[in-house]
């Protein structure tokens, strides 16, 4: 079947419950599916933030000080880290006034990707191009 | 694209329907998202109903709620379980559950 | 015959969603479908054996068992459910346990996906 | 400390999760705790719906055989029967047009309560009489 | 010193409100305060014992028996817990089991109730 | 009376807040409940901040998130874990979770 492309679409804010930190753990684990598939098969999810799911994405969480807990800035430099695609709503930020560059990258970790802030445009061209879309 | 969502709650906060575009839309309300195919908030008929003709619910969720099929919306379908698979594997190509 | 894939998240009991999860799987293999079920989240406690059947709560042992009986194939997040202090001996018998990764796979090879998230 | 008076407010949906649901269990276990307390010492839990939380309210529901879970509606019959005050907002049943004769009452069990609706004005002053309040 | 019940039915793991529950019970013990705390809904899954402490995920079992050292008592609605196939031997020493009017009387007792609803 | 609210998400889908009355109310962002005292929604800030005077936010929920104290609205409060009990217990007879 070769490449299966995947959009996950995360719609609602980090830090409530814990399912829009499993998008992005789920979609890391792209990187280790090759042991359950034939050869040649792969699986690429393309990970969007779009509406409150651009909420709780900024840099300089303490998460882990406060209540123990890996924080999402963490995940998402891991999925930087693993070459995932990570696309953030760019109406939504300027909606809610959070500037781009309080968005987090994994230069230092020696990332090659970086999370692209797009217009929605570009999400709904995702979802489109996606054989399935996973809402979050 | 073929797009099937499943609408669960009455009051969505998201607005994520409001802005994918899909050729084809479907909408199939269960659980409590049954409540737009019903309810007349303030006399007027839930806004859910006028973004496509492809409108569905779910009857086992109609009567978990002891709502009767007489008080459906008559734009929205009646389905079942059954019904809700089919519309999956031949009506739609992607779903979602938002 | 096609495959559907299910990623249930919110929990039983908690969470009507998961049991709208659990007839939907049942209607599509009683219409001749594969069904893959993954459990993530509030939803992997639900492997836990032992579940008292009290009428006041949505039951899901004897559900899951019959859905393991029907041929649905069915995984929990292992890192999820120990999180929950689930520990694999005490699960239902027939559930797997995976990574993350096995939910990608079955929808690699799936026609359809139905992902509920929410808690 | 003798009689605590208690606002029970249910503000969300039935038949989603189950903490509406919860509400009226939480409520009805008043009749027992007297083995728990003092003698004389009593809880008077006042079971409000406002806003959403009408909704599932109705007569005829069929959980039982489409879930196998008690219905709610079974639930309001119990309250009823140990007597429980259980006000629902009349401005919201208007608000979503459900008309007041589809709420059930427990008449034909011997109950001599029936749920009262009230205006939002009655809820208020339940929640200013209480000593606590439990919103669910 | 006065006295705090909280009534917590989110869950652990699954939905934050859990872990602020913990966290003001332990700074109302740190002032003097006397605390109790009833779980029931999903909460009640926190009360089972040997959770794997994951970075990833809200850890609960050490915080538990931290309040219990620190004299919160703290009881799981009986009902909702086996309901999830949690039956008591399996659960965190010194957490009360009880029916939920035990949630009642601590409340007729205290001087605050802070009741966290949702799922 | 004197009603502590504790309000944790940022989108609240009950209007209980705006019909409850109270002599003196006290609102204290939570978890997600913080973006109320730091976003401007299209510019505007959250009209939360109007209801009262009585503001808190919770410094964990900030830190947690990677937000400055120096992004709170000024009306808003940052308060501890600490700081909430002294509220729940000095400020407030009744508290409320919405």
């Amino acid at each position: 079947m070769g490449d299966v492309k995947l959009a996950f679409v995360v719609q609602r804010p980090q830090y409530k419950g814990e399912t829009s930190r499993l998008a992005i753990t789920h979609a890391i684990a792209y990187q280790t599916v090759e042991i359950l598939l034939e050869d040649g098969d792969t699986v690429t999810p393309t990970l969007c933030f779009i509406g409150e799911g651009v909420l709780g994405l900024q840099k300089g969480q303490k998460a882990m000080d406060t209540y123990g807990i890996t924080s999402t800035e963490t995940h998402l430099k891991n999925a930087l880290l693993v070459d995932l695609d990570v696309l953030v709503c760019k109406e939504d930020l300027e909606k809610y006034g959070i500037p781009e560059d309080s968005i987090p990258d994994a230069e230092e970790m020696g990332a090659d990707k970086t999370i692209r802030v797009v217009p929605f445009s570009e999400i709904q061209k995702a979802i489109e191009d996606a054989k399935h879309v996973l809402f979050f | 694209m073929k797009l099937g969502v499943f609408v669960s709650d009455y009051t969505i906060t998201v607005d994520t329907l409001d802005r994918l575009k899909a050729e084809k839309l479907g909408i199939i309300l269960v659980a409590n998202g049954v409540y737009h195919a019903t309810i007349k908030e303030n006399g007027k008929t839930s806004p859910l109903l006028d973004k496509t003709p492809n409108l569905y619910v779910l009857s086992e969720d109609l009567q978990t709620r002891g709502i009767a099929e007489s008080d459906v919306d008559k734009r929205v379908k009646v389905v079942n379980y059954g019904d809700v698979v089919d519309l999956i594997f031949n009506e739609y190509e992607k779903t979602a559950w938002l | 015959m096609a495959t559907l894939t299910i990623g249930v998240f919110p929990g039983l009991v908690g969470n009507m969603a998961y049991d709208f999860a659990l007839k939907l799987a049942a209607a599509a293999v009683d219409k001749g479908h594969k069904v893959s079920i993954w459990f993530s989240g509030n939803a992997t406690g639900s492997v836990k054996a032992n579940q008292k059947h009290l009428k006041d709560y949505s039951t899901g042992e004897k559900h899951l068992k019959a859905l393991l009986e029907k041929g649905v194939e069915m995984c929990t997040c292992e890192a999820c459910t120990v999180a929950r202090g689930i520990q694999k001996p005490e699960g239902i018998e027939g559930i797997q346990w995976n990574a993350m990764h096995w939910y990608l796979a079955k929808i690699h090879g799936a026609d359809r996906v139905l992902h509920i998230g929410g808690e």
